[in-house]
Parts: structure tokens; C-alpha cells; sequence
């Protein structure tokens, strides 16, 4: 059998996500403060900390986990994070549908998903300093892996670095959308805060599929 | 961080609450207090729907009264509410006429009244749509339909909810809303930031001389930053902006939007009037209609903005008719 | 100083302007622009005449219009208009019933409103007076004839104008405004000073954390000067004061001005008010009407008033019924 | 003859005045800036001003000088130093009329005249830390020194000094009337604006009718 979770069991890490973003919300704020309006942080922890509270006990099976997460963002956040992440997440679980373990193949189609389903609520392209400047390497990066022959503990190491890769990157960009694009050539040199939050969350994940295989 | 409030979490609701007690004329939908609708909605008229951040009253639901908007959905400080809330005020306010959804250019907000109109469609509820983007600022010619939306929208809200009491269908009313948009253009400037109450520090520095020529009602960074000049010099600047983008030329009509964003005495305002009122005499256009005041703030963000409409035969009925909201009055005449 | 202007010693003559300029239901008498009337006085009605320093738009000329006041001397910033500018707007105003003359408790207007009413005797003028002295952190109860006008005057006004619109005669446009006077009581608050453009700094010193507690518009001391605290805790010590003036109880019904100062946000009025309607509730009080926003102001300074006015089935009327000046609208029931 | 000088030719005396407020702007705006709003030089300065451009050249006599200056101070001032000081030199004029020389017994009179026309308008008392405190201690220092049989001269000089000596006093009172009554206790410890500026003006009187007197 190859490496994989049992999605029923994988609720929990909607929880590491939660905890993740709380951790990290100072950083998000100050990161965001530098060419936005300075409350990324304040944000996300709003509508992760909100489904938190949702997701009831004992915790759910992770497509439904990820659904309440995105439910609350789309339904209760609103702001942008609320349909951009929002998307994210029920892409992400939709992938999930009719499955019983999370293995390599379907992690791979849920990148795609989550990816396409940014990119189409969000308009926004790769390269305009946003947060798919870490989510598409980042599927990208997994792809290859995965394809070349690592196993999917080694290709989720690798879609890591790549996100990690891409957010930084995203330093050298110039901001085409939100907010941040109004300030042109200024936006220039710092990092983006939604790929920073991106990186995070698919670092998070990435950490707890791990662990989950592991134990 | 120097305001009145209580815990900076409850600053949206709180202040949501203050404005129920104040004025009963209007409600909320659904349980949601960011659900905002008129308690009078008037049957068979197409409704008018706007929605936006918090922290710009009397932006958005300021306008909800009688022959402006019928609903606004109201988000945190300088956030898009949600698609979930946007539909809840659609289904209120809809009349059977269809709903014309009016709001800024702003991704979030793009992005959660696309979804609220998309799911107003599967309970057969029509939508149109009329994004606002008159600062002229943001974005050259050629390239409006990036621009943001600041205090214009106000000349637009009059106009669809002057449409919309005459009880023309959806399609009229977005056409008269769309010419006016047309018609509409504005520009800012700021002198001081503001402070988002759960942020608790200023969204940008400025020097205690500096002025920023095109600031967005965030305090998005505009065209320059410079010293700080007499106001006559600084309203010349901000009018050759919009001059430069229309013609305004003599038997010309228009109306004036002269927005303080939030810290800025009426006084100044006025002084900076006397000064365009000159310009446009000068170009021997006839101003038809002035407001002065606050219609798009920023919280206590010091500064102000001019817009300018360019009026005809059926815009200008419209821009003149009677409202009545609980933030904004006008008797027609 | 951070202020739209150009010259400082042209602040107020060009405030004039713009506002001459944006509002043609006002003019000016005496080729003074200093000497500010309607420009439709009502044969035979009394005239309401008011005055004082600029810089607290829309204090005092704003309530100059339909239903409210008649004309208004507009003194340099801070300081009375002289005897002379207020016999000019006198002789205009007086449609042969004679001028109520309603201004704030100030030893410059004072004087001068006084040797205005001994000259427009001589032409055979009658006028009367009625001095606001709303402030109750000015005096102790006992010495109220010491006690500063501030935005409570705005009830006066809307009394008086109603009465006078009424075609009541001098002697009962008079009774009546005293009488709304002894219902009216405020209490203010300020975070931060306020620039004159002539002197050019602050008109005084607060630590960041720290407020002002019944301060004056002109920024004038108060009761006390400690760390700002929460607003409801604000609020509940500004409403003690005025509860204790008078007794508010189950069944009474008052009308309510939450007036901003300056800078202060809509937002964090509207914050204010929730806490303010919350202990009326408690009182069972019945709060009739509620007006917020600026109507009473010191430039840019931040911080607001509570006034409250209690009603009775003489004063009610008269508070409720339509205005239409340029700089305050009030559309009945 | 007794001392005295020509009422006709002294309209100078008020020219004098001018200069000495305009000179004097700053320093008496400052001692209002700390208990009073700032203005105290600006307001004098722009009364006094306005009342220089509509003296005339050649110059009136005394009484039509100060006269010219009351209605400006009174007609196009206002404020509270446009009737306090606009009465205070209204009665100083009108104990010159029918008068062809100012001698000592002129001057008190005049004296006396601004005292109670400054008094009746704005019903402050003595020792309300006003322009009183200066006005009274200076008028009575004058009439005693007059009667104790000093001349015009050292009348004049003993009260200047009483002036001063009164405006020094404000430093003590605690304010009754005008802005800085509402600071109660607070208003103790500096100088009163308008104690300082009368005691400027009657010493500017003062010097200025013994140079002519020399002359
Ligand atoms: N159209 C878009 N598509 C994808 N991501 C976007 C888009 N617009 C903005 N973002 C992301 O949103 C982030 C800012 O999020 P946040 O601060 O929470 O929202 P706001 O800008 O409304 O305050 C940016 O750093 C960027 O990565
Ligand atoms: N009722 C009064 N009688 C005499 N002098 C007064 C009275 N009220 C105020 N003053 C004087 O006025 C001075 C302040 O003058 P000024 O600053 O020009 O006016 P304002 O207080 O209106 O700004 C005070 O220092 C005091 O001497
Ligand atoms: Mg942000
Ligand atoms: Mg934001
Ligand atoms: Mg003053
Ligand atoms: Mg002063």
C-alpha cells in the first residue's frame, strides 16, 4: 500500500492550521503593514479562530473540517481572505469526495484544485504578488516530485521548500492586485503577506500529513 | 491609539448598534446586525444595494433611506462583508423588481457581491451590477476600470435611488447609474493617517509638513508627497487632474462633492471651495449643485476630496431629487 | 500646523466666501461678509439673531435658514463680532416684530450683543436675549448664569426658529427659549486641542493616554484631566454630571445631541450613543429624538458632548419640526 | 502755567501706542497662551493696526486720534478688547473735549473716565485679574501723587510704576471673569494678557506725554 491517511481520522489538521495562523498573527499584521493596510494577521486569525469553534467534538473527518473552514471564511469573513482562502479550502476538500485515504495522487489534484479555484475567484495571475506566488510552485514543485519517482513524504518536503521558494520571491515582485497594486514600483522589496500565510498553511499541512503517516 | 471605543474587536457591532437605537427607520435581516436594510422597503421598486468596510460613514449604509439605497452589507473595518451577508440583504430588499448592486472597486468586494449575485440567481432573484471607481488617482486613462471607488459613489447612489423611487425596472435604473458613473470623477488628499482600531497604529507615516496628493479612503498611497502648500495651490492641482480627464467647458454643468475624510474642519473645506468655485467660474461652468460635508471618510484621517459630476437633462433631475436617510438629507428644490 | 488654508489671517473672510459661494440662501448685509442673513426674511416674523467666534462650524451661521435662524455675526476665530456687524444684521433681520438675540454665555458676545441691542433701540429695534448656558462643567448648580454656552444652543435654536416661524410674537418666541433653555444640559469631553490659524500651536497640551473631562469648545479646561478610559465609562461619567442636575424618570422624554468636536469619527459617536441610549433605557426614559454628528465644533480638535434636553408637550413640537438651512436639514415626522 | 501739552498736536501719542502693541504682539499673545487661548498680541495688534491706517496724515488731534481708535477697536474688532479698550479710550477722549491743553488735572480725569468706562462695560471688578488691576492701582497712584504735590512728570512716573506694580499683582489672583476664570485655582501664578497690555499703554501715555512736555 502506498503512503497515505485515513481522511476520517485527519480532522485534526484544520486544528494545526488553526493554530498555526494564531501563532503567526503578529507576523501576518506586520508583514501585510508594510505595503497594506497592516491587519493580515488580524484576518485570518478572525476566521480560522471562528471555525475552530465549529468544528465540534469529536473533530470531524478532514473534508468536512476543511468545509467548515471554508464555509466560515466565505460566510462569516468575508473581506477578500474569505472567498480567496475560502475557495482554497472546499477545493481542496472537494478533491476529497468519495475518497477514504489522502495519498500522494490526491494531494496532487487537490493543489490543482485549491490553485484553480484561487486563481478563478481571485482573477489574479502567477507573478502578481499574491498568494499563488507560493501556491503554484508549491503544486508545481509536488508534481515533479511526485512524477520523478519521491515518495510523497519526500515530495511533500520538497512542495515545502518550493512554497517557501515561491513566498519568497514574491519580494522582488510588483503587486498587481489588492490593495497593494496602487502602490506600483513601492510595492516592490518586501514580502507579500498572503503568500507568507499560504506558505504557512501549505507547510502546516504539510507537517501534519507527515506525522500522520509516520504514527 | 487615541479613540473612543471599548475592545477594538467590538468597535463594528457597537457602533452598529448606536446607529439601531438612533434611527429606527432602519433594521437588519436574517439575525445579522451587518445585515443593514431599510425597515420601509417599497414594494414593486427595484432595490438598491450597496456594502464595503466599516470605518467610512457615512459610507455605505449611511445612504439606506427613503429614495436611495434599500440594503447595505457591512464588513469590518475596511473589509468586504461576506457573500453570505450581501445575499441576506439582496433577499430583503428584493421587491420582485430586481436589485442593482452599487459598491467601490475593491477585490474583496468584487469578489463577495459576484458570489452573493450568483446565488441570488438560484432563488430568482435578479441582479445587476454598477462598480464605482471615479478617483482618478488610481489609475491612468484608458485603465479606469482598475481605478478604486472613493466619495463619488455618492453622486451615483443619488442617481439610482432617484431612478429607482420613479419605479423604472432594473435595467433603466442601472443605465442612468451607469451614465452617471460616467460623469463622475474625483480626487483626494490627505494629511494624516488613520488608525483601524484592532491594527492600534497608523496605517502610514507622513511628515508634520507633508501632504499625499491621491490618497485612497485607506490610506493607499496616491500620485505624490509633497510639502505641504496653501490650499489654493493644492485644490489647483487636484481640479487640473480632473479637468485633464473631461471637458468642462462654458453653459458646462456640473455637481460638487467636497468630501472631508474625517479630521478636517468644515472651515477649511470651505476655504478650499472658495478656491475651485474660482476654477470652474473661470472655465464659465455653471454649478448646479454643491455638498459640502462628510459623505466618505476615514475614520479621523485629516484631508478631503473634490468630485465633480458632469450633469445633463436627465442626470440632473435625478442628482436633485428629495432624500431622506438617517445620515443624509436633501429637500428637493 | 497642518491646516488647509492659505493665508492665516484670511481663514474666516475666506470660509465666507466659499460659503457665500456654496449656498445662495445666505447673503450678506452691509457689504459686510461678516454680517450674515438669510436671503428671505419673512415679513412680520421675529428675528433670531445669533453670533460669535468663528471655528465651530456649523456653530453659528450654519443654523442660519428656513424654520431657524435669521442672520449671525461671524467674529474673527475664538472672538465675538463686534456691536457694529451685529446692528447691522439686526436692522436687516427686523421685519418690524422685533430680534431675539441667542448666543452662547461669553463676556465678548456679551458685551457686544448688549451694545447692538442699546443701538437698535435707538432705530426703534426691539430686541430681547436669551443666553445659552448649557455647560454644566462650567458652574456648580446654583451658579448656572456662569456657565459657558456650547452645543445645547443647537435646541435653543431649533425652539426659537420654530416659535418665530410660528409668528409668535417677541415676548413668546422669548418665554419659549428660556424655557428650552432651563430643560438643556451637556457635557463634553476632548482628546486633543484645536490650532487657531493665527497662533498657530495647539491651544494646549494632553498626554497621548490622557482626556479632558468637560472641556469647552474653545479648549477651555475641565473638571478633569485623567487616562482615557473605556467609553461606556466615559459616557456613564459625562451622563452622571447631567443626572444629576435634574430628574430624569420613568415615562420623561428627551431629545439627544451627540455632538462631535472635530476629528472625532461618526463611528465612535454612534459607540458613545449605545451606551448613552443604554442608560436612558435603564431610567425608562423615552428618547424622542436623537441628532449626531457636528454641530457645535473646535476646528480639529477631537472629543464630543453629550446634550440632553428633556421635553414637554410645549417643547416637543417645536424640536420636531422641519429646518432647512445649508448646513442642517431636519425633515418632520 | 502749569505742565502740561498741546491737545491738538498730540495725536502722535496714539501712533505711539500702536507701535508699542505691534512691538509687544508676541510677548502678550505668550502670556495669554497660558491661561487664555494665545490671542491676546494678535487681537490687540489687528485693532490697533486697523486704527493707525484711518489716522490720517497730517494727524488729528488727541481726542479725534483716540476716538478713531475706540470706533475701530469697537466697530471692526469686537471680540472682548474691542469694547473694553474701545471704552477705555471712548472716555479718555471725552474728558478732552472742549480742552485745549492736557495738564495733570485733565489727565486724572481721563484716568478715572477709562477706569469706569472699562468697569460699567464689562462688569469685572477690581481684582478679577484684569485689565482693572492695572488701570485701578495706576489711577489712584496718580491722583495721590498729584495731590501730594509731585508735578505732571512725577506724577506721571509714580504711575507707571503703579501700573507695573498692579500688572505684577495679576501674577497672585486667581481669575474671575473672561477664559481663564474657568480654570479657577489654575488661572494663579502667571500674569494676566490684558493687565499686561493696559500697563503698556499707560506707560507708553505716560512717556510719551513727558517727552512732549520736555520738547
Ligand atoms: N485577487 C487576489 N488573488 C489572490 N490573492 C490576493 C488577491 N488580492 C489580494 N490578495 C492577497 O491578499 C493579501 C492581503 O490580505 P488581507 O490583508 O487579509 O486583505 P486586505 O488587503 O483586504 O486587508 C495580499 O497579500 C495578497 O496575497
Ligand atoms: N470682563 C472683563 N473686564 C475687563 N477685562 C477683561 C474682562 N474679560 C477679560 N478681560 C481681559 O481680557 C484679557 C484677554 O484678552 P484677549 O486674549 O484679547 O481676549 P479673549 O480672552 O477673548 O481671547 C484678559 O487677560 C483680561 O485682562
Ligand atoms: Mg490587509
Ligand atoms: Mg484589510
Ligand atoms: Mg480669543
Ligand atoms: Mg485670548
Amino acid at each position: 500500500m502506498t503512503a497515505s491517511i485515513a481522511i476520517k481520522d485527519a480532522g485534526g489538521l484544520v486544528v494545526e492550521l488553526i493554530e498555526a495562523i494564531n501563532a503567526n498573527r503578529g507576523w501576518l499584521s506586520e508583514i501585510d503593514g508594510a505595503i497594506g493596510d497592516g491587519d493580515h494577521g488580524i484576518n485570518m486569525s478572525k476566521g480560522f479562530t471562528a471555525a475552530g469553534a465549529k468544528l465540534g467534538d469529536p473533530l470531524p473527518s478532514l473534508p468536512d473540517a476543511l468545509n467548515t473552514l471554508s464555509e466560515t471564511l466565505i460566510e462569516d469573513l468575508g473581506g477578500s481572505m474569505g472567498p480567496l482562502y475560502g475557495y482554497l479550502f472546499s477545493s481542496m476538500a472537494d478533491e476529497l469526495e468519495g475518497q477514504e485515504r489522502l495519498d500522494a495522487e490526491v494531494f496532487a489534484k487537490m493543489m490543482h484544485a485549491a490553485f484553480e479555484g484561487v486563481k478563478e475567484i481571485g482573477s489574479a495571475d502567477v507573478g502578481d504578488k499574491t498568494l499563488l506566488d507560493a501556491l503554484y510552485p508549491a503544486t508545481e514543485a509536488f508534481d515533479e516530485a511526485w512524477r520523478s519517482g519521491k515518495d510523497f513524504a519526500e515530495s511533500l518536503d520538497t512542495m515545502s521548500a518550493a512554497a517557501e521558494k515561491g513566498r519568497d520571491a514574491t519580494v522582488d515582485m510588483v503587486a498587481k492586485v489588492g490593495r497593494a497594486s496602487r502602490l506600483g514600483e513601492r510595492s516592490r522589496g518586501v514580502l507579500d503577506a498572503g503568500a507568507t500565510s499560504c506558505c504557512l498553511i501549505l507547510q502546516t499541512l504539510a507537517k501534519g500529513i507527515k506525522q500522520r503517516m509516520q504514527g | 491609539m487615541k479613540k473612543f471605543l471599548n475592545k477594538p474587536e467590538d468597535f463594528v457591532d457597537e457602533m452598529l448598534e448606536g446607529i439601531y437605537r438612533a434611527h429606527p427607520e432602519v433594521t437588519f435581516t436574517d439575525g445579522d446586525m451587518r445585515c443593514f436594510v431599510t425597515a420601509k422597503p417599497v414594494p414593486g421598486k427595484v432595490g438598491i444595494v450597496t456594502g464595503g468596510g466599516s470605518g467610512h460613514l457615512p459610507l455605505f449604509l449611511g445612504y439606506v433611506g427613503k429614495n436611495m439605497l434599500d440594503g447595505a452589507g457591512v464588513g469590518g473595518v475596511f473589509q468586504s462583508p461576506s457573500s453570505d451577508q450581501l445575499l441576506n440583504v439582496t433577499k430583503y430588499v428584493d421587491q420582485g423588481a430586481g436589485v442593482l448592486y452599487l459598491y467601490g472597486n475593491y477585490t474583496g468586494d468584487i469578489m463577495n457581491f459576484d458570489m452573493a449575485g450568483e446565488l441570488a440567481e438560484l432563488d430568482d432573484i435578479e441582479t445587476a451590477t454598477v462598480v464605482g471607481n471615479d478617483d482618478v488617482a488610481s489609475s491612468v486613462v484608458g485603465e479606469e476600470h482598475k481605478r478604486r471607488g472613493v466619495a463619488g459613489i455618492f453622486f451615483l447612489y443619488k442617481v439610482a435611488g432617484a431612478a429607482a423611487a420613479q419605479m423604472k425596472p432594473l435595467a433603466e435604473v442601472k443605465r442612468l447609474t451607469e451614465k452617471a458613473k460616467s460623469q463622475v470623477r474625483t480626487m483626494g488628499v490627505a494629511l494624516s493617517p488613520c488608525i483601524v482600531p484592532e491594527v492600534g497604529k497608523p496605517s502610514f507615516q507622513i511628515g508634520d509638513d507633508e501632504m499625499e496628493i491621491g490618497m485612497g479612503i485607506h490610506g493607499e498611497p496616491g500620485i505624490s508627497r509633497k510639502a505641504l502648500e496653501p490650499v489654493d495651490a493644492v485644490v489647483e492641482e487636484m481640479a487640473s487632474k480632473i479637468f485633464a480627464e473631461q471637458s468642462y467647458e462654458k453653459g458646462d454643468e456640473v455637481a460638487i462633492l467636497m468630501n472631508g475624510l474625517g479630521a478636517t474642519p468644515l472651515e477649511e473645506l470651505y476655504i478650499a471651495y472658495r478656491r475651485l468655485g474660482q476654477l470652474l467660474d473661470e472655465k464659465e461652468v455653471k454649478i448646479r449643485h454643491v455638498w459640502l460635508g462628510e459623505f466618505a471618510t476615514s475614520m479621523e484621517m485629516a484631508g478631503f476630496s473634490i468630485s465633480i459630476m458632469k450633469l445633463d437633462d436627465e442626470l440632473e433631475p435625478l442628482v436633485a431629487a428629495e432624500v431622506d436617510t438617517p445620515f443624509f438629507k436633501h429637500f428637493a428644490g
